[in-house]
């Protein structure tokens, strides 16, 4: 029983973790960046790139954040600037860019699975069992994020000129806030938490070209489950990733494998707009 | 144009020339000019529909300005993007959906100053113009009554202590006595400060009780223009606006 | 081809013709192709061509309609399924050949159906519709690999029976396939269907206040492409007798995407030169460099979704249509012939108008909530035959909210809006239309890339149908939209795309689309809006005849007053979502409640 | 870079093959491989052991004296690349042989243009059996041989009774496991689970929890290569999983760059650098020479494709010539002793192999703990 509670909640931690980067650009860009899985591979490869050269494994994750930024940056200025009055094609183009990273990738470091060492391994005991650290660590990050990014918004002039954006772009405009900027920054913080989700599931995770692409679909679902909002997010992750874990457990993994897409499917015929709206 | 625009001077902050602007190809704003000091208070006055509020989303950079040019303290700012004419402090208060509700009656003021430091500084010329704001700062500004949100509408503009405010219809829907105080701040505001003040409207005794000049718009044109000094304006005016 | 222009000697061959010697054109290609074709070569076109079918349908789906598809590969894998699974399972011979054919269409359609259903319906999000696509591969691929030695799991079925017919044969098979399949497709998109497909495209919400079902059309088009689609794959994998889950799945349901975009979206030759194109260069380059290869779709990919957003094919009709205009002013380049003659209509329920003597329209306690905000609040009117009845008030009193509820039975939070007799209950706004209420818009976005006679068809789509494989030549429309029409020198007009209209042809065009539905109850806002004083009074013209001659009930919102005094029978004023007054025009202009309002001294409204 | 050279490498062969084979048509080998896609990790090392056969055999003067040149394909690892592939070799290049280490899929969709066009075809990868054509060989392993050095292993030695098992949902995974579970309870064991995760599935949460509630005696794990094994090894050592543990999809290059989470593990081979053999010490030392610092760690999936190119050598010579038919007639007759020892397709077009267990040191290296001679691949295609 306590197994499967943690099992709920370390993996509605991985799932929250791995989408709030998502969440970030939808919620302020209107803009779904279908990269999102290439820019988790690209957190991935910064770790080992940190720990080949002998780094501390801790510092993979604000190294992958660091690239994320600049990497995000770079993107919006290039990609996404022109796309913004076309969002289909911008998923389409973020797909594509998914692509060329993949290639990239598979230049420098080839198709076959790298590593990182982890910050931590082994288990700790709770609860009377033993159970995966890295696991228990990930549901630590996962409050501390939620906070964070809860603390960035509601607490910090970026957070409310982007709320100002979200809420109504062109009276933002007229306030003398530059959308454009809050854009680019937006999608570099998306970008970044990205990376640095890569990052944190390496320890439980390969590092190869494709490993971003099967959270993908999982995230975009979860995100619009959510109703692009961080507590909405957080009962998305928790609603989802429990009902994945229990229909792993108690029925089949496999079709725990699809219990999210399917799950979300069915949530958004009936609340098209989300859990946290209407 | 009118004999009764004044000259450009050396104190005109807002200078429009020959503007015309509008969506789909149908030009809403008609080639018009006016100008507007330190310290003065101009309205335009027209019908629902005629292009007041164009106007002044032309002059805010949201609509492009096909032909003519408009000029802030002596520098052309013709279709710039609206977040930069907004950095030229000037304070722009649209009609509809002008106040974030879902935000907190703080951060409605925050989003007024560049910093938050300011908002500080600055609370007191909103005690002073309007106390049940400063009272209600926690408050989302959504839960506010219809006469509250343009309180905190024209607080959002007055912590910004702008060169020009461009302020669209503040009087709708409000009361009387609302009215009046509204009056009241702009003129303290114009007197204090030296503010420029670009107001649209459709009140007539409102307009007339706070402006020094008005012009008229009617599809897009101005066709009349004075000083509101000048008595007799006020049967004038009444043709043209009469229901 | 034959419709882009102009007045060249072959204008009298109708599209059929045309269509069919292009076709003719083509099985002559794909007939005496394999005589000069290496047998590789042949082979992987053979392939190639069965994906361009799939393309096609990708481009029907996506590039014309809009739906932004990442499924249409499942149906393909369905097709192929169906075909790996009968003959390996079942048997094999001619009938078994069909029976496998035929499970393989009906389980596409069924499925296509069945997703159809959930992602289209009145207010569904685009955004919807791609999840349920998305979503579709990743489940169909998943049951592939559970079914174990059945579907044969990830290593898919192969070495099943099938007819080893030569090559050449099965190159000439599947090349009349994509020939069949691509001039029908050439045909429909041209037809008057074809036109709503687009019109969906552009303004699907404004379709619908057209009276068009929208989501039963795109359901439609979903089953018949799923359809087709499974026919692909069907002949795909009786062609290379092998099925794999990567047949059915997500990244070959994008690749078809990357294909159609690339080749240019809505043109149907770019998406099959696409498919075919990317295909065979893949087996000669990807052998020597395969990552390379797909750097540079990616790249390509992306480059042209960002900078050419109609593909590479846009490069060559964009040359070609600034050669045909070359010498010629903008409009003229984006006049299209036309042949539509416009007749006159028997229109019943204009006579019926006449004779009825049920209220066209009766709200009762209407409420509109959006939140905490009330925006109408317990809002009666009845609306007489043959009045028209103006609805005034300063912004935000509610006026374009009240069109709203009245127009779509999902907009209001509570009362009953009855049209002739019937409630609205909850239903869509094309249901409305059905019951008689035409509703105009106070924006101008028409379809823009339509022309005003394929406007005029669309809007006599729920009474006259459409033709899938034809344009029809005749539009018959009620006897008022042709007044207009004529008024304003539309008539003269119908082969220009009506972006190119003038603002007060916009306006009357729109009120033209309202009045082909025949709606017994007319819901205008703001008709007039940035029109010049000679067009107005044309207008106001034209809407006394409506109510005086037709018997019609119309609903203006104006704020020229002026207009409003001239043209109305009564005038509903409505306050902050109340209404203030509902009287003649001499007790509204009259009452000081009104002057009080409009001036700002009085915002009490009276109980 | 690496690819680059490859290319080159690959010319450069082209280039001194058809220098030396001017007079006669060369014998042309077809190699389809997944040089992009799940098996583009292994592919340049079956690539590298083909090349050295081929020149090894150019050397002493070719087969039937003419000389052998490769052509080698991209399939992309799966279904449709491999129709492209085979398409080419076949049709374009007209091939002679085809010997290849694929994906199952990939072997799938090439068999029916094989069939189609009448060519021997050698398959040199592991797999889940049963696979039958009269064109195919196999010289690579399948369950019945893989399976049994392990079970026997973890029941007689290490005392298990009770068996956990864990695979990716594929035609391979499942297969194998299959066959495990059938084996084990032959044997007298006791299968207390058996869950299978999608092949892109990376969270084996749910799994390992029902795992370590059932407490086995042991685990034997069949997932694809790559990512999924790595992702579930991972995770079984996150959480403190330590009963033996018997991994059927890793090999000694993945074991060591798999670093400590590796350790311990047992796995089970035809062919490990390891092996004391006079013919693996010369393979290894002509492969170290050829590639230098280019060398991919041979494998037993690259061994099998160089032994394949002796073994076709041996049969044309056998029939006195490379017509097809008599090609494929001679197969099951021939023998050569490569680096796994003596081998011969003889068993139902498979063959009967030497299987090393092995269990992965701490420094990743992988130690031999017991050889099985001569295992039978059992009933394969006993149609055939």
């Amino acid at each position: 029983m306590a197994t499967l509670f943690l099992d709920i909640l370390t993996t509605s931690s991985m799932l929250f973790i791995v989408a709030a980067g998502l969440m970030i650009i939808l919620g302020v860009m209107k803009l779904i960046n279908f990269a999102h899985g290439a820019f988790l591979t690209v957190g991935g490869y910064s770790a080992h790139v940190v720990t080949d050269a002998g780094f501390n494994a801790w510092l993979t994750i604000p190294a992958a954040a660091l690239v994320g930024f600049v990497l995000g940056i770079v993107v919006e200025r290039v990609i996404l600037r022109p796309l913004y009055d076309r969002p289909l094609d911008a998923i389409l183009a973020t797909w594509g860019l998914g692509i060329v990273i993949a290639q990239v990738i598979t230049f420098i470091f080839g198709r076959g699975v790298q590593f990182a060492e982890s910050p931590i391994s082994g288990t700790a005991d709770l609860f009377d069992i033993s159970y995966s650290s890295w696991r228990l660590i990930l549901v630590l990050v996962a409050v501390v994020l939620g906070a964070a990014l809860t603390a960035l918004l509601y607490f910090t002039r970026f957070g409310l000129n982007a709320r100002a954006v979200i809420m109504n772009e062109n009276l933002a405009r007229g306030l003398g806030i530059d959308s454009v900027k809050v854009r680019a920054l937006t999608f570099g913080l998306g970008a970044a938490l990205a990376c640095a989700a890569g990052a944190l599931i390496t320890p439980l995770l390969s590092i190869d070209p494709n490993m971003g692409l099967p959270w993908l679909v999982n995230s975009f679902m979860l995100v619009l489950v959510s109703g692009v909002a961080i507590p909405g997010l957080a009962l998305a992750s928790l609603l989802l990733g429990g009902a994945q874990v229990l229909v792993s457990t108690f029925v089949s993994p496999i079709i725990g494998g699809i219990t999210i897409v399917v799950l979300a499917a069915v949530i958004l015929r009936i609340k098209p707009q989300g859990l946290s709206r209407g | 144009m009118s004999a009764l625009r004044k000259p450009e001077s050396a104190e005109s902050v807002l200078t429009v020339e020959g503007l015309t602007s509008g969506y789909d190809a149908a030009p809403v704003v008609r080639d018009v000019s006016f100008s507007i000091a330190a310290g003065e208070i101009l309205v335009i006055l027209g019908k629902n529909g005629m292009g007041k509020s164009t106007l002044l989303k032309t002059i805010m950079g949201f609509v492009r300005a096909s032909s003519g040019k408009v000029h802030l303290a002596g520098e052309n700012i013709t279709n710039r993007p609206p977040h930069l004419i907004a950095q030229h402090s000037v304070a722009y208060t649209p009609q509809e959906y002008a106040i974030f509700q879902d935000l907190t009656v703080e951060e409605n003021l925050r989003l007024g100053v560049e910093n938050d430091k300011l908002l500080k500084e600055r609370l007191e010329d909103v005690e002073a113009a309007f106390p049940r704001i400063v009272e209600r700062l926690r408050q989302g500004a959504g839960t506010l009554s219809g006469g509250e949100q343009k309180m905190l509408l024209l607080s959002r503009a007055l912590i910004a202590r702008p060169q020009i405010m461009l302020i669209d219809e503040i009087s709708e829907g409000l009361q009387p006595t609302m009215i009046a105080r509204m009056a009241e701040v702009l003129q303290a505001t114009k007197e204090k400060n030296g503010v420029a003040i670009l107001l649209v409207e459709q009140n007539l005794p409102f307009a007339l009780s706070v402006a020094d000049r008005y012009a008229i718009l009617k599809i897009g044109e101005i066709v009349e223009r004075g000083d509101v000094a000048h008595a007799d304006t006020a049967a004038t005016l009444e043709e043209h606006l009469r229901i | 081809m034959a419709d882009i222009t102009s007045q060249t000697p072959q204008r009298s061959l109708s599209p059929y013709w045309t269509t069919a010697i292009a076709a003719a054109l083509a099985l002559a290609v794909v007939l005496t192709a394999p005589l000069y074709l290496d047998i590789y070569l042949t082979n992987v076109l053979i392939r190639a061509l069965f994906l361009g079918v799939l393309a096609l349908t990708v481009d029907l789906v996506w590039g014309y309609t809009g739906i932004l598809t990442f499924g249409q590969s499942a149906f393909f894998g369905i097709g192929a399924y169906a075909c790996a699974l009968v003959f390996t399972h079942w048997g094999f011979g001619p009938g078994w050949f069909v029976a496998a054919l035929v499970i393989g269409i009906l389980a596409a359609g069924l499925i296509a159906w069945l997703v159809g259903l959930l992602s289209f319906y009145h207010g569904a999000s685009p955004l919807y519709s791609s999840i349920m696509t998305l979503a579709l591969p990743i489940v169909l691929v998943q049951i592939i690999f559970s079914g174990g030695r059945f579907t044969g799991s990830s290593s898919g079925l192969s070495g099943f029976p099938t007819y080893y017919w030569s090559i050449n044969t099965w190159f000439i098979i599947a090349g009349v396939l994509l020939v069949t399949v691509a001039s029908l497709a050439w045909l429909f998109v041209r037809s008057d269907f074809g036109r709503i497909l687009i019109a969906i495209r552009e303004n699907e919400d404004r379709c619908a206040y057209l009276g068009i079902p929208v989501s039963a059309i795109k359901t439609g088009l979903f089953v018949v492409c799923g359809a087709i689609g499974s026919i692909a794959g069907f002949g795909y994998a009786a062609f290379t007798n092998v099925v794999a889950p990567e047949l059915a799945g997500f990244l070959l349901g994008t690749e078809s995407l990357v294909w159609v975009a690339l080749g240019g979206r809505a043109t149907l030759i770019g998406p099959i030169l696409g498919a075919i194109g990317i295909d065979v260069t893949s087996s000669y380059l990807s052998g020597s460099l395969p990552f390379l290869w797909k750097f540079i779709v990616g790249v390509a990919f992306v480059v042209v979704i960002i900078l050419l957003p109609n593909g590479i094919a846009s490069l060559v009709t964009g040359a070609w249509r600034r050669y045909k205009a070359r010498g010629k002013d903008e409009t003229a380049a984006h006049r299209h012939r036309s042949n539509v003659t416009l007749v006159p209509a028997k229109s019943r329920r204009l006579e019926e108008n006449l004779s009825d003597d049920k209220a066209p329209i009766l709200i009762e306690a209407l409420t509109c909530r959006y939140g905490s905000l009330t925006v109408l609040d317990g809002i009666e009117v009845v609306g007489r035959r043959g009045e028209l009845l103006s609805i005034v008030g300063p912004n935000g009193a509610g006026k374009t909210t009240l069109m709203r509820c009245i127009s779509n039975g999902g907009e209001r939070t509570s009362g009953e809006v009855v049209i002739a007799g019937e409630k609205i209950g909850r239903r869509s706004p094309q249901k409305i239309v059905e019951l008689g209420v035409g509703r105009s818009f106070q924006n101008t976005s028409l379809f823009d890339s339509l022309t005003v006679g394929d406007c005029l068809r669309l809007a006599r789509y729920r009474i006259d149908g459409a033709s899938y494989l034809e344009r029809t030549e005749r539009v018959a429309l009620p006897e008022p939209a042709l007044e207009i029409l004529k008024a304003t020198g539309l008539d003269r007009q119908l082969g220009l795309e009506t972006r190119y209209l003038s603002h007060g042809m916009k306006r009357g065009l729109e009120l033209a689309m309202v009045l082909a539905t025949e709606p017994r109850v007319l819901l205008l806002d703001e008709p007039t809006a940035g029109l010049t004083k000679p067009e107005r009074t044309a207008i106001g013209d034209v809407l006394t005849r409506l109510v005086e001659d037709y018997g019609l009930c119309v609903f203006l919102i104006e704020h020229d007053l002026d207009f409003v005094r001239e043209i109305s029978n009564r005038i509903v004023v409505l306050h902050q979502g109340k209404m203030l007054l509902d009287g003649s025009v001499e007790e509204v202009v009259s009452s000081d409640l009104v002057k009080a309002v409009y001036s700002g001294q009085e915002t009490e409204t009276p109980a | 870079m690496k690819l680059t050279r490859l290319a080159s490498s690959l010319l450069l062969l082209g280039a001194m093959t058809y220098g030396a084979a001017a007079q006669e048509d060369p014998i042309k080998i077809g190699i389809p491989v997944g040089l992009s896609g799940a098996n583009s990790v292994v592919a340049p090392s079956v690539v590298q052991s083909s090349e050295l056969a081929a020149e090894e055999i150019n050397a002493e003067g070719g087969i039937l004296g003419r000389q052998v040149e490769l052509v080698v394909a991209d399939d992309g690892s799966g279904a449709q690349g491999a129709q492209r592939a085979f398409d080419s070799l076949v049709f374009q290049d007209d091939v002679d042989v085809l010997i290849s280490m694929e994906t199952s899929a990939a072997r799938n969709a090439g068999l029916p243009i094989v069939n189609r066009a009448g060519k021997p075809y050698i398959y040199t990868s592991f797999y889940e059996g049963r696979s039958c054509s009269p064109w195919m060989y196999v010289n690579a392993w399948v369950p019945e041989q893989q399976v049994t050095p392990i079970v026997d292993h973890f029941m007689n030695e290490e005392g298990a009774k009770s068996f956990y098992l864990i695979g990716s949902d594929y035609a391979f995974g499942r297969g194998m496991l299959e066959f495990t579970r059938q084996y084990i309870e032959e044997s007298g064991g006791e299968v207390l689970g058996e869950e299978y995760l999608p092949m892109d599935g990376s969270d084996w949460t749910a799994i390992i929890s029902d795992l370590k509630s059932k407490n086995p005696d042991a685990l034997i794990t069949s997932t694809a290569g790559g990512a999924p094994n790595v992702t579930l090894t991972k995770q079984l050592r996150n959480s403190g999983v330590d009963i033996p543990y018997g991994n059927l999809a890793v090999d000694e290059g993945t074991a060591k760059s798999m670093g400590s989470d590796a350790t311990g593990i047992y796995i089970s081979q035809s062919y490990l650098t390891g092996i004391e053999s006079e013919e693996n010490k010369t393979f290894l030392a002509a492969m170290e020479e050829k590639f230098g610092d280019e060398l991919k760690t041979p494998n037993d999936l690259s061994v099998p494709q160089y032994e394949a190119i002796y073994l076709y050598k041996a049969a044309v010579e056998k029939a006195g010539s490379a017509d097809p038919q008599a090609v494929v007639d001679a197969l099951p007759e021939v023998s050569y002793t490569g680096p796994r020892g003596d081998i011969q397709m003889n068993k139902q077009h498979h063959t009967p192999l030497t299987m090393y267990l092995g269990q992965v040191k701490d420094d990743g290296t992988v130690e031999v703990i017991k050889t099985f001679e001569n295992v039978d691949p059992g009933e394969q295609c006993p149609n055939l």
